[in-house]
């Protein structure tokens, strides 16, 4: 086994499904063009090949019957994992999602269960638009039931989606579109099978002088910017990535806040009523004691993605934007 | 585009009529079990009535009263652990399909010994262990699960077919087309029972659609389809056991209307100004009990005597599980959050 | 004209839409049942014989196209009114609402309207079970291009019922189903057309020891609770209502909290992820020099709505959580 | 249940081609102006893949060519102010529809003075006042928006129509099934255009359907439809010719599918392994252009010089158009939350 191997993130996901297929006959892959195609993104490229039309099923243009029927099918046994090709699409199937799989369980008294992970690409930067470049995460991760997960570097990528793959409920896994074939973020993935708890976030920076929680593609961004601050300004930010948003590790980011006493969310959703509202009304809640500053939030702007390039890079939070932030929380102290 | 395979949506009516010796040939025992299973659904459905007048039922419950030959028909023309998806207007379903009159009227109390611990109420009842995947609360939603289902049945080979039940209103769901042409490309073992009680709510069939016949719609998918008599217990039985033989050979899904009413209001708030007196006093000529009652007696099968008895037999069953019911506790505070998660 | 006139929360609501109907003959009431039934609740009674099948129309059961078709319209010159029976089945028309009614403005770069009013039944308390009881407004709160109303009384739903209706924004309009028939919130509400301006909240209750933000029937449980606790610990609680919730008056809260120091937050949906999490983000933010304590949040448990009269009442916030709650900033304080 | 309306689902072939006059009474300048539209669109898609390749355009951008007559025939079939929508692969029909192509070009280039201010880019092109309601990145996201167009139509007895494009893909979304039963119960004048290009994305037709022929769906909703040559722009306009009048006289909604073939990849990452070269060969051979070119040259309506020059006429139609786009500016950083609210 190669030590040193690295690999892409979509090269992670790639082999967590091969992986969890190898090992259990009822995992299947279902999702439009994930066959011949290999997905959109090119995520499930090679797997048709070795799992056959059987396991690798091509859905026709109907997310909302897609993920019915993998709920239905999950009820009975199976552990499906259903592509849907951008996260946007998960409004037409959010009634399958939060009325049908999230609450079976619970309608039915615990006498069910719903193995399924729901996987898509999410966020923007990619020219996409308004339809195709959305983080919606706050629809799902307010919904009990759900599971939400969202990873940010391929390491992370397997061992989340393998940890999710083997979870009796419904994780909705959501991909970063940048993160897929991105060269600068390879990193060693180990070859054999290996899981991440869902619900355990990792300091990806440690740090003394501020929190800095992030997700997905943004922990990518708050790392850099983490450097350049340390370089610039002798900040240490410490990187926060909770990995999952429910269940949340709520108690990483404020045994970190009882360090930094500072905290600053970042997040490639529209801010407004988006998930950093959650994580920093609990610090609000139960970590005020240790606060010695506003808690500030750096989200995208409260519009829909915009098409043209330089809208859309002002729309979404870059590295100037999460900076100043940062910055921000030291003067307002 | 060529024609893709053989044209399926036809199906002649001989098809189904020709097997009438299903029926005839089941034994006497389940003949008149199915009689039995008919005055349960009835007089389970009375009783709620009278919880929910007494306020002891507090949320809104659907009476399935007058269409009780169709889940019968249809349940009993399956094999024991094939599965059957339901709908909001469940408690006949889930009685045919064999569930505990006591743990069902324990749920629709809300109490901690109900078939979903009191959490689900009448809209949820499930179990799926016997393969009830479920009523459901959202008017279709159990479509895509049932395709689901079958999807399992052929991926694993394990020779069960799947039963979905909804109401006409629910055949204009998004989902429903989206099921029905996954279920037809794949070639899955579902039979997709429409009934068609004649309102979805207030609005009749006549305004929510403009064809004749909802298994119409079969033609959407070449999908094998056909319109019956709802209120026929024999002949829900011996369509539904054909096509249950046609699913599980692997000749691929089937959409099947049976035609019936729903005698009370859609639930207890509604005044039912969308009808008419006359209308529901016809149908109510047209009882299904009572139908296959003389069917019994015609074919001696039971007698006058008897079928007093056996419907006495079911108000003591329903007697013993109301008792049961008011006696068990509600559930404990603890339990709120529980189950959320496996 | 009666100026003592008192009349319910459904009254209101349904003298909103028939006065702008008398006025406007580009609106219309569109929804399942609204016609002979008169909605599910009884709301639109008595206007299918006012105003005709043409301006009162029954749709089908297919709450996509409903609000698509409503879209359309609204793009088109109508002014529709969508009521979605129960809030909980906005998930179905989720695409429709979040990624068309909502998007077409900005993607077309400002070169439509889309004047619609989506009247629906939110929140629990009638036993009705997990799919129909939900309060899902962070759904939508969270979308840009949507404005979200929640009123709490007859006098607000009638004032912002009639601004909904001149918006020129989809606007999501959620009425509570415990408040419709409710005699005991009965009011008085004049007779002739007035409006109240979205985005304008309203200080239901002064007090000047803690801020007490609720929405919808929260407003009204909050302030029976602030009763008590001025009559048993001499507390006075400001209580203070959104009303709308996008876009929502911030500084009203925030001039509260300047006032009293503290903040307390009380809404009927699941509190992961839920919507006061934003307003609890925002006064962490931008009201934390005026902070005295953490931030408390009185929100629904999080888990389905249970069935069972016991357990709801249990899940939903009651009178006694919403007091211990504000009863606990003291003590944390 | 008896049979509702008259059944209509039955088009004769025949009713379509009874008309051939229509496209024959067109004034001579509009039928040459409908080539000039074809090489248009077939240009302006050849600038547009010009810069993907140069990186100018950095979205995803859906071409539409070999699919000309289909846009152009249905389009000049309608009155000027009849509304249309569009689809993802859009830009035909917002040419067809008499769209700027300055403004255009310079939309996909993410400018300023594009049609959406750079704010929607190729998915989202639109131009409400002229009646073209949208181009939609949601597959079949549409079907609905102009089935409420010709409510509005049907309410304001404005005489106009809707026609409503979406692809093959998009007839199985489940908002086409409730928008099309809502059209035919309600009548409403809508005209519903479904590019059968053979494929959604990678997914071919005869594997996303069990039905011959997509226009089949019409027995769902017993409406009017009917199945063309979507490569052959005369049949088109007749077609759409038709049933715009019918639509108009208030006979309700109709269905029409066009079987054409997309030669360019689904977008720019498509590596076609689902589908042969020989069988885009095939189709391409079938060139509507070129089809429809030598209608013209044999009716002597224009001379191969003639066509030679149109076809020139538009390429520099198309170099001032780029030349725009690519002088134009970036939007401003202050727009980004503006137009989010009216
Ligand atoms: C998606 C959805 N829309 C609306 C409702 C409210 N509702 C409950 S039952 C019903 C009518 C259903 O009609 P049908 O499918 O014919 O079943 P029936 O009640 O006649 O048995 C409606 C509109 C719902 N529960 N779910
Ligand atoms: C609801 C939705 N699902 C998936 C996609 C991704 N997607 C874009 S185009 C396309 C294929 C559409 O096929 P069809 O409707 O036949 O149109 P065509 O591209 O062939 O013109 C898919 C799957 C989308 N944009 N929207
Ligand atoms: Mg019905
Ligand atoms: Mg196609």
């Amino acid at each position: 086994m190669d030590r040193k191997r690295e690999i892409t993130y979509l090269e992670a996901i790639r082999e967590a499904m091969q992986q969890m297929m190898r090992i259990n006959p009822d995992v299947y892959l279902i999702g439009e063009d994930v066959a011949e195609y290999g997905g959109a993104f090119g995520v499930s490229v090679g797997m048709l090949e070795e799992f056959g039309k059987k396991r690798i099923i091509n859905s026709p243009i109907s997310e909302d019957a897609l993920v019915g029927v993998a709920t239905g099918s999950a009820i009975t046994g199976m552990r499906p994992i259903v592509e849907i090709m951008f996260s946007d699409f998960i409004t037409i199937a959010m009634d399958e999602i939060a009325n049908q799989a999230a609450k079976i369980r619970y309608m039915f008294g615990g006498k069910a269960t719903v193995p399924m992970v729901l996987r898509t690409a999410g966020g923007g930067g990619t020219g996409a638009a308004g339809q195709h470049s959305q983080s919606l995460e706050a629809l799902v991760a307010h919904i009990p039931g759900l599971k939400v997960v969202m990873p940010s570097c391929p390491y992370d990528a397997k061992g989340l989606l393998i940890a999710s793959i083997e979870d009796n409920n419904p994780v909705i896994f959501i991909e970063h579109k940048l993160l897929y074939k991105n060269k600068k973020y390879i990193e060693h993935v180990p070859e054999e099978k290996y899981s991440i708890p869902l619900g355990k976030g990792e300091i990806k920076r440690q740090g003394s002088h501020v929190s800095v929680v992030a997700t997905s593609f943004m922990v990518k961004k708050a790392i850099e910017v983490a450097e350049i601050l340390k370089e610039e300004k002798g900040i240490e930010c410490e990187v926060i990535d909770p990995r999952t948003l429910r269940p949340l590790d709520i108690d990483l980011i404020i045994d970190s806040v009882k360090k930094t006493g500072r905290l600053v969310c970042v997040e490639e959703a529209c801010g407004f009523g988006g998930f950093m509202g959650e994580v920093a009304a609990q610090v609000a809640e139960k970590g005020f004691d240790w606060l010695d500053a506003p808690i500030v939030r750096i989200s995208g702007k409260n519009c829909p993605v915009p098409y043209s390039l330089v809208l859309e890079n002002d729309m979404i939070p870059g590295h100037d934007r999460i900076k100043e932030g940062i910055l921000s929380i030291f003067e307002k102290a | 585009m060529e024609k893709l395979k053989t044209k399926k949506t036809e199906v002649k009516v001989s098809d189904v009529y020709d097997i009438q010796g299903s029926f005839q040939s089941l034994p006497d025992r389940v003949k008149v079990e199915m009689l039995e299973k008919m005055y349960q659904i009835r007089h389970f459905e009375a009783e709620t009535e009278q919880f929910i007048i007494k306020g002891q039922i507090h949320g809104t419950c659907h009476l399935y009263v007058g269409e009780e030959a169709t889940a019968v028909g249809a349940i009993y023309a399956l094999a024991k652990n094939d599965y059957i998806t339901s709908t909001h207007r469940g408690h006949g379903h889930c009685i045919a399909k064999g569930a505990d009159l006591n743990r069902m009227m324990t749920e629709l109390l809300g109490k901690a010994t109900g078939y979903c611990k009191g959490k689900g109420g009448s809209m949820h009842i499930a179990d799926v262990t016997t393969g009830n995947l479920g009523a459901n609360g959202i008017v279709g939603g159990s479509i895509d699960i049932a395709t689901g289902a079958a999807l399992t049945c052929k991926i694993k080979e394990n020779g069960k077919i799947v039963a979905c039940f909804f109401g006409d209103g629910a055949a204009n769901r998004g989902n429903f087309h989206g099921a029905l042409n996954m279920a037809s490309i794949w070639d899955l073992p579902v039979i997709y029972i429409c009934e068609n009680n004649q309102y979805g709510m207030s609005m009749p069939v006549k305004e929510s659609f403009n064809i004749a016949r909802i298994s119409e719609r079969k033609h959407a998918y070449n999908m094998v389809g056909i319109t019956i008599d709802g209120n026929d217990i024999v002949q829900v039985y011996n369509t539904i056991r054909h096509f249950a033989d046609h699913c599980r050979s692997g000749k691929g899904p089937v959409l099947v209307e049976c035609l019936t009413y729903r005698w009370k209001g859609h639930s207890k708030s509604d005044a039912q100004v969308y009808r008419t007196k006359e209308e529901v006093k016809t149908w109510i000529e047209k009882d299904p009990i009572v139908r296959y009652r003389n069917v019994l007696l015609k074919e001696g099968l039971i007698s006058e005597k008897d079928d007093r008895e056996i419907e006495a037999g079911v108000i003591e069953q329903l007697k013993q599980a109301n008792k049961f019911a008011e006696e068990s506790p509600f559930p404990d505070l603890s339990q709120v959050e529980e189950d959320v998660y496996a």
